[in-house]
């Protein structure tokens, strides 16, 4: 029983990063193709994971060495509760959205714990405002959560996902247009890309988070990312999108992080308290909207 | 630990799978030392696109696998450089751009520019032409790729055998305390 | 709440720090750097520190011939090197009183009006670059590829062209090459509207921009700020028109200004004067008489220069880059002074200007006063 | 005002003495003992040449004497002036301008690093540009910057490397 629990487990995780890379890959093949260029192809992520471990790597000490650990474990323990399509990792459990979020935040502060140990004060600046957009875009999102369980009175993702079955016109994204508009500005901010990219910002604080990391450690932060990609649009997915089957799910996923990347194609980053302001302001309106919408 | 260096990967076999992986993901520093960087954002961007070739710029010393010296670099900034070099993590490469690294180039008599790179930092290919066209970058980029699948491209190693020496040189131009005329 | 914690705060020594902002940040422009006294994220002390360019061009000038120094000076100014030529050689030519013929004069006018639509196309990608924008900083810079291009069939090089002469131009337009210049010409235009759309029209950018380093008339000329950035306050002043060289006084148009004198106007003004740019690239080549390219000049070297001294400046992308250069009869220059268009920005107003501002606008700040550190490194 | 109106009035109102010399149209120059130079400055700053554009140093060896230049430009009257001033070579001094333009104190700080003239009253002297200067300023005359670049980087010799 618990070797399957444990083959399971490693199923979810692997496909979580094997596709989150890839879908990293497309998406610079995307870009690439907005900015009239080609880029390299799409396997290159995996190639630059591949490079990253075999490079040597400087730890400041060893609480930097365990919070990026803990930072991956994070996400690695919510794709755990992320029903992958049909596939759920703990058949009886059925995502509970409550833990994924509450264990989606686990990453982002082993992250702080890490790269605050690093020293360096552009990693500390840049934590801290990746911090405070958390706080922005948790908002929309959590009501949006709300709404979805008030009108499924389940908190399960799973049950969500059954609710939607049959037409595709039986989506949350059609039944609750408002609320997922304003979740998808919420995974905007949530996967970092422009205009709410202000924790990284090369231009401002030399990549934040990220400035000290090297070899293993800005492999695992690649592979947190590809993991954290798959998972934030798996739960858009799941929540508006209504699952399906494998496949699907996927290319649904696939889909939601082009939206993400066309968006960031052309937008400038926001100052992060101007990113949170609006964060509290529009999408957390539309979803409310939405919510007042459901309950009259 | 998991986090252990490769040292202990020693297989030689193992070794040269990696520089394939190496080779196809080169990471530069985004630093420009001299006026050749003018001629790195065309080669960055859509005309030239070395992005195909799996580089990319990145914004710190530790993220980076190659450091690019664009052109001649003045006693100021051979400090930084310097810094910059050891804060990078093996294995790690150096190309220097233009004449000027390799023996002065058009500032051979200026008193703020060294002649010749190589007595303070391992170079592992220097690109011609003043300043390199970007086809010339991407075909250094590209030597280098070889030399690195060959395991030619070994600069970081002789910096840490010859350790002594290189503080050496780097050390008289530096910190030098009496006038040198 | 700001001020419960600006109350807490006040003894506080701890949230003071140091950072490096160059000169290996990517926020920076060039090899240049800022030691910045932040609290929180905002700047309290700043303290540049520039020589990381230093080649010492003055004192390598004296010990070269006048001619020889074609090859070193357009190295001062990477973005944009021919105006050093043609400051350099109006400055000969003045000093040896040589009259230049007509069609060098609109050559040059081309040239110059080229090389400044590079640095803008720059300077635009510059902007992109420090707000994430990166879509503008490819296609721009792709774009002024299409300049090189030119530049590399007239001139034989992509950046450093060594054109300009004292007495002329190098050599004639190939055939040809007037054409595919009004092609380039309208293909920018075309793009230009792209970019209105892309960078000048959108909302993001245009929040970050708005009261960034905001500078008044007054401020500007006491702080020596030339060019775009104090059209950008409101003077209308124009090296080019005022103070004309090459072939300017023939050409007509109308200096573009903005009022406000903040980042936003100043990156409108840019692209105002790109449009300028063009449409006096367009009314020289409709304009271009035909003749000799050179004035005859003595053998290039063995000539000495009259004793005299001259500070001529010419309009950069960056505002005046000037020369001043002594002259004692020798064949070499006696001193070469270089004044950078962004010296006494980058310098003395960062400092006043960047105190109080937080540390996410430090880059955009320089890319829209289009600070240039080989300027004042020399 | 014109170029000659502008001399004229320069000539009237300013009694020190003084050498006006005419280069071109836009510009001339003024020449004037080192103590009148804070003087003529804020006199020419009162008729609104605002801008400061340059202050830099030549290096007359022959005659050991530093040439110290003030470039202003008006953009009322659209005039360069280049006042100039003459200091002693062996003990070159002049006061600081640094209270009639704040960004006199980076130029005096350049010429200070370059040419190794004082400036009475600006207290920011630190070194600018270089890296550790141990040697005579680069910009004098007497410093033979070929022979520092030799000794100094080396020539190149192909065997001593590694």
């Amino acid at each position: 029983m618990v070797k399957t629990y444990i083959f399971r487990f490693l199923i979810a995780v692997l496909t979580s990063i094997f596709m989150g890379l890839l879908y990293m890959g497309i998406g610079r093949k995307f870009m690439a193709r907005i900015r009239r260029c080609y880029a390299g192809p799409f396997y290159q992520s995996y190639i630059d994971v591949i490079k990253l471990f075999s490079k040597n790597s400087i730890s400041h000490n060893w609480i930097m060495d365990f919070g990026v650990m803990m930072g991956f474990a994070g996400i690695i323990a919510t794709v755990v509760f992320l029903p992958i399509g049909p596939f759920n990792v703990f058949p009886d459990m059925k995502g509970n959205i409550i833990i994924i979020m509450y264990f989606m935040t686990i990453g982002y502060l082993g992250m702080a714990m890490g790269v605050a140990a690093s020293g360096n004060p552009n990693a500390t600046i840049g934590i801290a405002r990746a911090l405070s957009l958390m706080i922005g875009y948790e908002i929309p999102f959590a009501l949006s959560v709300i709404l979805l369980i008030f009108a499924n009175r389940s908190s399960l993702l799973y049950d969500m996902v059954l609710s939607q079955h049959g037409s595709f016109l039986n989506w949350n994204m059609f039944r609750y247009p408002f609320a997922f508009a304003g979740s998808l500005i919420a995974l905007q901010g949530m996967l970092g890309e422009q205009p709410f990219d202000a924790m990284i910002a090369p231009a401002e604080i030399a990549s934040g988070p990220m400035v000290e990391l090297s070899g293993k450690f800005l492999g695992f932060g690649f592979l947190q990312h590809a993991s954290q990609i798959f998972l934030e649009t798996g739960i858009i997915a799941a929540m508006f999108l209504g699952g399906g089957t494998i496949l699907g799910f996927f290319t649904k996923q696939l889909i939601l992080y082009l939206i993400t990347l066309s968006i960031a194609a052309v937008f400038s980053r926001y100052r992060f308290e101007d990113a949170v302001k609006f964060f509290w302001i529009i999408p957390t309106l539309l979803v409310l909207l939405q919510l007042v919408i459901f309950l009259a | 630990m998991i986090l252990s260096s490769t040292k202990e990967l020693k297989d030689k076999g193992f070794e040269q799978i990696l520089d394939f992986f190496r080779k196809k993901s080169l990471w530069m520093l985004h630093y420009c030392t001299g006026c050749g960087a003018v001629e790195l954002p065309p080669t960055m961007t859509s005309r030239w696109d070395m992005e195909r070739f799996g580089m990319g710029p990145m914004a710190t010393p530790r993220q980076a696998d190659l450091l690019l010296i664009t052109g001649y670099l003045s006693v100021k900034s051979l400090k930084r450089v310097i810094y910059t070099y050891e804060q990078m993590q093996e294995p790690k490469w150096v190309i220097a751009f233009g004449s000027c690294p390799i023996n002065g180039g058009i500032y051979y008599d200026s008193y703020s520019v060294i002649n010749r790179l190589a007595l303070y930092l391992p170079v592992d290919l220097s690109i011609e032409g003043c300043m390199p066209r970007p086809e010339a970058i991407i075909d250094g980029f590209t030597k280098l790729m070889k030399a690195i699948e060959k395991g030619e491209a070994v600069g970081y190693k002789k910096y840490k055998e010859n350790y002594e020496w290189y503080k050496k040189n780097q050390r008289e131009v530096l910190e030098r305390t009496t006038p040198v005329l | 709440m700001t001020e419960i914690l600006t109350f807490l705060g006040k003894e506080d020594q701890y949230e003071k720090y140091e950072l490096f902002f160059g000169p290996n940040h990517p926020g920076m422009h060039g090899n240049f750097s800022y030691i910045l006294t932040v609290e929180g994220h905002t700047i309290k002390k700043v303290d540049p520190d520039p020589g990381l360019l230093h080649r010492g061009f003055e004192k390598l000038a004296e010990r070269r011939k006048w001619m020889q120094n074609i090859a070193l000076i357009p190295r001062i100014c990477v973005p944009e090197p021919d105006i050093n030529e043609v400051i350099y050689s109006i400055s000969v030519e003045k000093l040896m009183e040589i009259e230049v013929p007509l069609r060098a004069q609109y050559i040059r006018t081309i040239i110059l009006e080229m090389a400044r639509i590079g640095a803008f196309l720059f300077g635009f990608g510059g902007i992109g670059g420090a707000t994430g924008l990166y879509t503008a900083s490819y296609w721009t810079i792709a774009d002024r590829d299409y300049l090189l291009d030119l530049f590399e069939w007239l001139t034989g090089a992509r950046v450093y062209h060594m054109f300009i002469v004292p007495g002329g131009v190098r050599r004639d337009l190939p055939s040809g090459w007037i054409e595919k210049l009004s092609e380039t010409v309208d293909y920018l235009q075309k793009r230009l509207y792209e970019y209105d759309r892309l960078i000048y029209n959108n909302p993001l950018i245009v929040k970050r921009l708005k009261g960034i380093g905001k500078l008044t008339k007054e401020e500007a000329i006491e702080y020596g700020i030339t060019g775009p950035n104090l059209r950008a306050t409101g003077v209308k002043y124009d090296t080019r028109k005022m103070v004309p060289y090459a072939a300017y006084d023939r050409i007509d148009f109308q200096i573009p200004v903005q009022s406000d004198g903040d980042g936003l106007a100043r990156a409108i003004q840019r692209r105002e004067e790109f449009q300028l740019s063009l449409e006096i690239i367009r009314k020289a080549i409709k304009d271009l008489p035909d003749g000799q390219v050179r004035a005859k000049m003595p053998n290039p070297l063995k000539f000495n220069v009259p004793k005299g001294e001259i500070y001529v400046k010419v309009e950069s992308a960056r505002g005046e880059h000037a020369y001043f250069i002594v002259s004692n009869g020798k064949d070499k220059p006696y001193r070469m002074a270089v004044r950078g268009g962004s010296y006494t920005a980058g310098l003395v107003l960062a400092q006043k200007i960047l105190v109080g501002m937080r540390i996410e606008d430090v880059a955009l700040w320089m890319s829209t006063m289009d600070i240039c550190p080989p300027d004042f490194d020399r | 005002m014109e170029q000659k109106e502008l001399i004229e009035h320069i000539e009237k109102n300013f009694k020190y003495k003084k050498e006006i010399k005419v280069i071109d149209g836009k510009q001339f120059t003024i020449t004037v003992e080192k103590d009148k130079v804070l003087n003529l400055l804020s006199f020419l700053k009162l008729i609104d040449f605002k801008q400061l554009a340059l202050i830099t140093a030549v290096d007359w060896i022959d005659e050991k004497k530093f040439e110290i230049v003030y470039i202003l430009f008006s953009y009322s009257h659209i005039q360069q002036i280049l006042v100039k001033t003459f200091v002693d070579r062996d003990n070159p001094q002049v006061e600081t301008v640094k209270n009639l333009w704040d960004v006199a104190s980076m130029y005096e700080r350049d010429v200070h690093e370059f040419f190794g003239i004082d400036f009475i009253g600006n207290d920011d002297l630190r070194p600018l540009i270089l890296h550790n200067w141990k040697d005579l300023p680069p910009l004098r005359k007497d410093f033979d910057s070929l022979k520092y670049s030799n000794k100094m980087f080396g020539k190149f010799k192909k065997d001593e490397e590694i």
